[in-house]
């Protein structure tokens, strides 16, 4: 079991993130990263500043070189991330590559990877999708088994910051069929090997992520993390938790979005009263409310439930992701109306919000993915 | 913590050896115990099981033992509830007096008042009913034109109310006034009255449901004696907000549970649209009942939540009065669509009682955002109280 | 190709139809049919009347002694009649039995059947559904050929006014498995034969329904309408056009809740001024009034291509459906919210209106099965 | 009828002889003809067919053909419309002085302001923008607080101007100024000045889709000669409302086709979730795509009915900005769900023309319910106008 924070320290450890992302890594800061097409696609010296604060080994055992202080600490430090959008190798690393490892790696995977994943020298991005919408066993990427390791053909899409990962995490078929459950398994590769091609894109939100070709790439045998075949009993938790972490992400965007908005209803005057006294605004505005905050109790149960390894961990997990994804839409596209047109002026943050959302929105599942998840998991 | 579980021990083999096995099923809404001067008890087992609960005092838990509650700390409380919901028991005894009027005493009435008013609702003695709303005063509850005369030593009481609960049972109402007609909000107080008192008459409203729970009370020279005031002359309107807040919160888990008569909303989607198995094979019907079941966790997790929070704040009491009781309208239209023309029966034998039951109570939910204060007052208030927008 | 009415024609049909509803068969018709629990459940005399204006033969050949003035003109009346909430039995008779008798009877049925029913004195059900939402195909209910005709086993519901039809137009299959198409036959068949059992179901809008078992009922062979295994091919252009008059009924419902409740916004003061002031209330009645004007020209562009028998008639009719469909919930339900707890009462109209809305809406298929529907038919 | 007949066959056999092939193609939003002094013809054949059809008095055919306008007769006029869309016929020019300018002169300028204005409308010589909203003045239009100080012989403008489209490429401007400040609506009035004048500035908008059609525009000491100035002084609140419904009505019609360059919604989602045969097997994207092609149904019925209305009332104006508006924003998002992480590409090879085409498109219909007319102002309009809902 994860060690539990108090309630104190999450205060302590969300003060601390809120004024370290507000200074560090203001607005502005994602809007040079956008303006001046930096070949990065994030500041490597902020990457190292979050790490010296422990952030990057959060979900790290202590004897891996982490700190481990589990999701709802991790929950924390998103949501702050998520209010001034800052960009980082924070989702592609450390909620979904580096998880894998500590899982399932063995001590030597170990070893390599997650000390330097926790000190902000390494980038590892999951190279997990094939198609455009979240489908996790729709892999057709193929290992295929010879003397001397595995060689990999196939096609990803979709990787977070996959253009300057020094690793990947790579999910591909071992055995089965496209769509199959057994036969995945996973590997832990250098991303500059032979036959591997990568295309960097850049994204509606101003991250990246890359297109990766994978021809005829020899990989050695120990590549592989965990037994081949059984990659899925390993990938599918570590998803939930990377869901939840997104899910805090957009609680923390979704917020700040609102934030900036009910300030502008405040101030910005039309027919000589503060639009925010016009009652359909009021209402709109109190309705946006409750659902962040429904979103906000989903996604702090379901980071709760990770932490104590509830067994309807998955469930919670699917809830928290749907509610956000439909807040954040709703938020996301009401903050722009309600700024007239101002709010579709690239000058105003409030279109890097709109942005950002729909690209959370898509990351580990739509809302349309996890409603028909949760009514899997329930039996309807 | 060795306390806390000793207690849970006795607890439990108290309630073991006194709830009545009758007193241990699901409770139909006409099987409730509402007490009164001339209770009616329609399961054989509801007289003794509220007996035995209102000797230990657990009518009341968390009331001091001098008024006949059962002085448990919340912890306690919480062991008894979990431990009687462990058991199935049925709550022993529905009141108003106790959910509303009772706390508002323990937290502003005199000792006089404690002594004369508490004992009486722990045992279930008087049957309250509460008067606030009125033709012209919904929404704009501060807009309430009944009027109490100051006729030097009684008040005299003359007006109409509407959508009192149950006034054409209850025994006492507790009944917010208008003494003074120069200002609004400064201008009501709090009374407390007999309803045998003369001049007054009930009329049961009939509601689109066909059930009638509300009434149209008038009142016709009422003289109410002075000492049946509670909180100071023209005080009324803070107690009125204490009185709504809780109203509310009651309401939205109301909302959020679907009524009482009605089969979990999981059953009853399955009871329509689903296969042998429990599955749901149509994917539209499906992904409407699990975004319902969804939301249904959210809400669930909030309430928690709001719970844990320090004195929950008006603005968070009225959320989950709008969002309950909008959830709880939701999933009577996604079972109405589940359940085609076998939800559009009134009577008759020829549908089954849930199925009637099921029109009904969507019917009924319709009214879920309007008592209790409507959802567009929650909105005001929410954007007043917690957005802070601006008149 | 029926005659069309012109502009005028109709204006002329509008008003007096307006008129006539409004004065002889006001709500409180409806009240006291519902309060004394009548036992036919329409008044017999209102429907004669209906009949001497011609509109109970509205859709039936001059030749079969109607009037044959098309749907656009039944859409007129079945408008007018939806505000008033009328009770008759016109959509069981008019809009779905007589019209497959007219479309298919032999000249011995549409002599026997459709005069009496233009001239009000003839009652015909059809007797179809076999579930509890609409499934046109889902016919379990056999008919078996032997010397002397077809022996009928099986169960219907929800059969509009089925106490008190003279006559059934009953759905029944010949061949095939449930919900193939192919293998269903229709037949004429008198109400009184032995073997059917007949049980009145009262329903939430006050009017009738019944449930009907059919035990080993023996019909004779010239009962049959068409050609027996083709009844699909009779059945579903009828149901088309029933679907497009209750979709008009529903219009002047929900017009009619609509206006009652503009109305209301008027007249009721809180707060020291008329609700209809405050913001909120006005934008969601702009939104219900763009709605009801959407399903308006969706109604319109159905009756219309039916009319014409356009070939893109089935499309049009789904969308007339569906847009009424979820018109009419918004409309039913903002008008009671609106309405506040008089909305609650039985004395107060709009709960009779919202209880009318939801079997409209299931009649003929909700708007799931007409989304569903019109998805296949443009083959997406 | 045979008149027209033998004009349908004189306009399709002309049509067939004169629009070049290139003509007939679908035109990407960057190959559109704005005319004006310099004009842009990226297109080779553009020039060619503009020309000819300026000839032929086909750029304006309804209008005089003294001013340079077909002449047409309305029933005329819908079969050249119906010939160039059976041909595939692009717009020869696109303009706001024949969309806004010109129709409002034919109805109310003098004849010496025809004489002057409509020939080089018709000819593509001018390319006018239209000055209204301001950074303070937006859904409150008549807040607006540029000032033209009568100086004897010309006006004096002073003030700023914000979503002047296109106003870095525009010749000329119509623009409401403020003539009186002790009134609001009743001190506006309708200037028209050359965008040469000295004292202007404009500096393009980039919007949040990375488009940059709109401007802000300064006016620092504009000199505008007194006779171009259109109607009363002070008249001008009239002439805007009636720009204002024309201009809702071109917005909502563009919602409705979801833009110009993106294909139209059903083959995108098709591209995204279709299968080889045209179907979509996710029931629920199915069920999405399939309810927005109902509204989309729905809505051209209207458009259609209200074109029909004698005089097309301000709240069907509305109405249609409203919902064609919103229609469009919803279409788009149920796109963006179909295309997932393929629609989300903001530039560069490994996305494919169409892909980044939905991602600006998605951002840019942001916009639809704001410009022309916030979707709240429309609200407000049909409340007020159709309803007769009290201030």
């Amino acid at each position: 079991m994860i060690e539990q924070l108090t309630q104190e320290d999450r205060k302590l450890l969300r003060d601390t993130a809120a004024r370290f992302f507000h200074e560090r890594s203001p607005i502005t800061a994602l809007r040079q990263l956008r303006d001046k097409k930096d070949a990065v696609g994030f500041d490597p010296g902020l990457w190292r500043e979050i790490s010296d604060m422990g952030w990057a080994g959060i979900l790290i055992d202590e004897n891996d070189g982490g700190v481990g202080l589990g999701s709802q600490a991790l929950g924390v430090i998103l949501e702050q991330s998520g209010r001034s959008l800052a960009a980082s190798p924070f989702v592609a690393t450390v909620l979904s590559a580096a998880p894998i490892i500590s899982s399932a790696g063995n001590p030597e995977q170990r070893g390599n990877a997650l000390p330097g994943v926790s000190n902000g020298v390494l980038v590892i991005s999951l190279a997990h999708e094939e198609s455009p919408r979240h489908a996790p066993h729709q892999i057709s990427t193929r290992a295929a088994k010879n003397v001397d390791g595995y060689t990999i053909n196939g096609k990803k899409t979709f990787v977070l910051d996959g253009h300057v990962a020094d690793l990947f995490l790579l999910v591909a078929r071992t055995a089965g069929q496209n769509e199959e459950r057994a036969g995945i398994s996973l590997f832990l590769i250098d991303s500059s090997l032979p036959g591997i091609n990568i295309k960097r894109t850049t994204m509606v939100d101003s991250r990246n992520a890359a297109h990766i070709q994978f021809d005829n790439v020899q990989i050695p045998a120990n590549s592989i993390i965990g037994k081949a075949g059984y990659g899925a009993e390993i990938l599918d938790p570590v998803l939930d938790g990377a869901r939840a972490g997104i899910a805090s992400e957009m609680l923390g965007t979704a917020q700040k979005t609102f934030d900036i908005t009910i300030e502008y209803l405040k101030t910005r005057e039309q027919f000589g009263a503060p639009i925010g006294s016009f009652q359909a605004l009021k209402h709109r505005a109190a309705e946006m409310f409750c659902e962040i905050e429904l979103a906000r109790s989903a996604v702090y149960s379901a980071l709760q439930a990770l932490d104590q390894k509830a067994s309807n961990t998955a469930e919670l997990v699917c809830v928290a992701k749907a509610k956000a994804c439909d807040m954040i839409e709703l938020v996301s596209n009401e903050a722009v109306q309600m700024h007239g047109g101002v709010g579709m002026t690239d000058e105003a943050n409030i279109g890097l919000f709109l942005k950002r959302a729909r690209v959370a929105q898509q990351l580990f599942g739509d809302v349309i993915f996890h409603r028909q998840r949760f009514a899997d998991l329930i039996g309807i | 913590m060795i306390k806390l579980d000793s207690f849970r021990n006795e607890t439990r083999t108290w309630l073991e050896e006194n709830c009545p096995p009758g007193m241990r099923t699901p409770m139909p809404d006409d099987e409730r115990v509402w007490g009164g001067k001339k209770p009616v008890f329609k399961h054989p087992d509801a007289k003794t099981w509220m007996d035995r609960m209102i000797e230990r005092g657990w009518t009341a838990p968390r009331w001091p033992r001098e008024y006949g509650g059962g002085g448990l700390s919340l912890a306690e409380a919480e062991i008894l509830s979990e431990e009687m919901n462990r058991l199935g028991c049925r709550p022993p005894l529905f009141s108003f007096g106790l959910g509303m009027l009772g706390p508002l005493l323990l937290d502003i009435g005199t000792a006089t008042e404690k002594e004369r008013y508490l004992p009486p609702i722990t045992r279930g003695e008087i049957w309250w009913c509460q008067g606030y709303s009125e033709p012209g005063a919904g929404s704009d509850l501060a807009g309430l034109q009944t009027r109490a005369e100051d006729k030097g030593d009684h008040y005299l009481v003359n007006g109409q109310k509407v959508w009192t609960s149950y006034a054409h049972h209850a025994d006492w109402i507790f009944c917010l006034v208008r003494t003074d007609t120069s200002v609004k909000h400064a201008g009501i107080s709090f009374l407390l009255f007999d309803m045998e008192s003369p001049g007054i008459e009930v009329r049961p409203i009939k509601l689109i449901s066909g059930t009638s729970v509300f009434c149209e009370t008038f009142f016709d020279d009422v003289r109410v004696p002075k000492d049946q005031l509670i909180g100071e002359i023209n005080g009324g309107w803070a107690i009125a907000k204490q009185l709504l807040a809780h109203e509310r919160s009651m309401i939205s888990q109301l909302g959020a549970r679907g009524g009482n008569r009605l089969p979990p909303f999981k059953d009853m989607a399955r009871r329509y649209v689903g296969d042998g198995n429990g599955r749901i094979a149509d994917p539209l019907l499906r992904d409407l009942i699990a975004r319902e079941l969804i939301n249904d966790r959210a809400f669930e997790s909030t309430s928690k939540r709001a719970m844990g929070a320090a004195g929950a704040a008006a603005g968070l009491a009225s959320m989950l009065k709008y969002y309950g009781t909008e959830q709880n309208k939701r999933k009577m239209e996604v079972l109405m669509k589940c359940a085609g023309s076998a939800g559009l029966g009134w009577e008759g034998d020829e549908f089954a009682d849930d199925d009637l039951v099921l029109c009904r109570s969507w019917l009924r939910s319709k009214g879920n955002s309007i008592e209790g204060g409507t959802s567009e007052v929650q909105l005001n208030v929410i954007a007043k109280r917690e957005l802070g927008l601006p008149d």
